[in-house]
């Protein structure tokens, strides 16, 4: 299948490792795995283990409006993106988790 | 077969009762280990039970590999 | 790419930019989907006429009136508004208050439900 | 004069009764102000009170300003 | 530099990074002050055999031993383990469990309070 | 009178606003003002407004360690310190106010 995951939390939260167990667990099983970040959870956007997610094949999304606001400016393997790319990613996979 | 299945964060933050259908499943994560649900569907995440040194029934614990299998199956899923 | 019905669901954090940025989310969907947004809880708080620059948060008025121009559906939870004694404020567009079972149903016949 | 100034930010989240002594004073900053707490020496910030457009007797209203000046008296002071 | 009665309330967001700044917080203080940790409320879970490196946080027991080295006081509320029905490891230094009215005292007598 | 204002919240949060007030109207009484930014607080140093702050007399401090972590580095105006300088701090002020 193809899942979703919106991390909107703030960093170092206990959803930062429910983000990424799941995101690890499903990389495992062989689904498509999609991590967007917006809002606070842009913080988490330069951790290690979203680059080691990145790595294992994760395709990772972010809101640019809120990491410029933010003034953090993700790695190459990032995909700059917007609520409407959100919106449209939504409409591709079968589910959604949005972290908050 | 479950319908829908809710992936609980926070202690006692349970979805309203009118929400919950039979076929429903609650998925405990984080601190929401700490309470156990008045609701007789429900799961809890290993890795978070044992992190935080909670007793629960060992059929109750499931990986995360698990739950990603259960929201496969499922016919959709909230985060609550 | 699939039209869906989705739920923006708003519980808490009034007076908040998690307001502000849930409410930028529901408008990029309703460009693709159904989109419903509830406020339920302490979040009803938010639909008050409240003052957001006083205290550094920027207005959402903007994306309210997005919701309105796309048919987005805004509903309220009318036991959270009776609890906490307070009325909304006229937005200019329809929002919808509605008893808490009727909430649980726009919920529960949602395709995509989205927490905040 | 105040011993301890207790900042509340949270509704409802006051000092455990056995902590307040009568000459200490609560001031309401935040989502604090949506609740009116059971312990008479207390006072809001006026700026986070309006920002809600919560009504709250005009008496009880003060400045950050004021806030500084009644710290400076004070004996102590708590963030709560 | 005057030296200090200052006191570290912990009091929730057991399980978290935040327990491990405030014991940080707590032993950088024991070095110029005479520092009391207090867990109360939710934050007595902190204390138990709990696995922080399980959930992706850096455990604590250093902070620990070193505020047990310099003489700084730890105490749990009474009240607070026996309503959650839970007790607290051996971290290798004196905790003390306390009554809530004498945690109200020890906050009431410091110069200090940090909380958490 | 010297205050000192120990910033852990998250970013994005009431507390941010609550700080910048509390410091303006102690820089507004004559009072001296620091700053100590530490844990999540980090993520609020490179906003304007703690700039502004600081251009107005306030003295800033952060925790060398945590801004590490989180791969942010405060501009120059920003003491860097540590928990240890952060002790000696509250040896030196009348009054603490801690946001977490």
């Amino acid at each position: 299948m193809k899942l979703l995951f919106i991390m909107v939390s703030n960093p170092y939260s206990n959803d930062f490792n429910s983000l990424v167990k799941f995101a690890e667990a499903s990389l495992s099983r062989g689904h498509e795995t999609n991590i967007f970040f917006m809002g606070n959870g842009l913080y988490s956007i330069v951790r290690e283990e979203i680059k080691a997610l990145a790595e294992k094949g994760a395709k990772i999304y972010y809101c640019a409006h809120n990491a410029e606001q933010r003034k953090i400016k993700p790695e190459s393997w990032a995909e700059s993106s917007s609520m409407y790319g959100l919106s449209k990613l939504i409409g591709e996979v079968d589910k959604v988790l949005i972290f908050d | 077969m479950v319908d829908t299945v809710w992936i609980i964060k926070r202690p006692a933050d349970f979805p309203e009762a009118d929400m919950l259908e039979e076929n429903d499943m609650l998925i405990l994560i984080q601190d929401a280990v700490l309470r156990v649900p008045y609701f007789d569907n429900w799961l809890a995440v290993e890795e978070d039970v044992k992190a935080r040194n909670i007793k629960l029934p060992e059929d109750k614990l499931i990986s995360y590999e698990d739950v990603i299998d259960i929201i496969e199956k499922a016919e959709k899923v909230i985060v609550w | 790419m699939a039209k869906k019905k989705l739920t923006v669901v708003i519980r808490s954090n009034p007076f908040s930019w998690k307001t502000f940025e849930a409410l930028r989310q529901a408008v990029g969907s309703a460009m693709n989907h159904e989109v419903s947004v509830i406020f339920m809880r302490d979040a009803v708080y938010s639909l008050t006429d409240w003052n957001p620059k006083l205290i550094g948060i920027e207005p959402f008025d903007k994306s309210i009136s997005a919701l309105g121009m796309m048919d987005a559906k805004v509903y309220v939870e009318e036991e959270a508004l009776r609890e906490r004694g307070i009325n909304i404020k006229d937005w200019g567009i329809d929002i919808n208050i509605e008893p808490k079972d009727e909430i649980c149903e726009i919920i529960k016949s949602s395709e995509v439900v989205l927490t905040w």
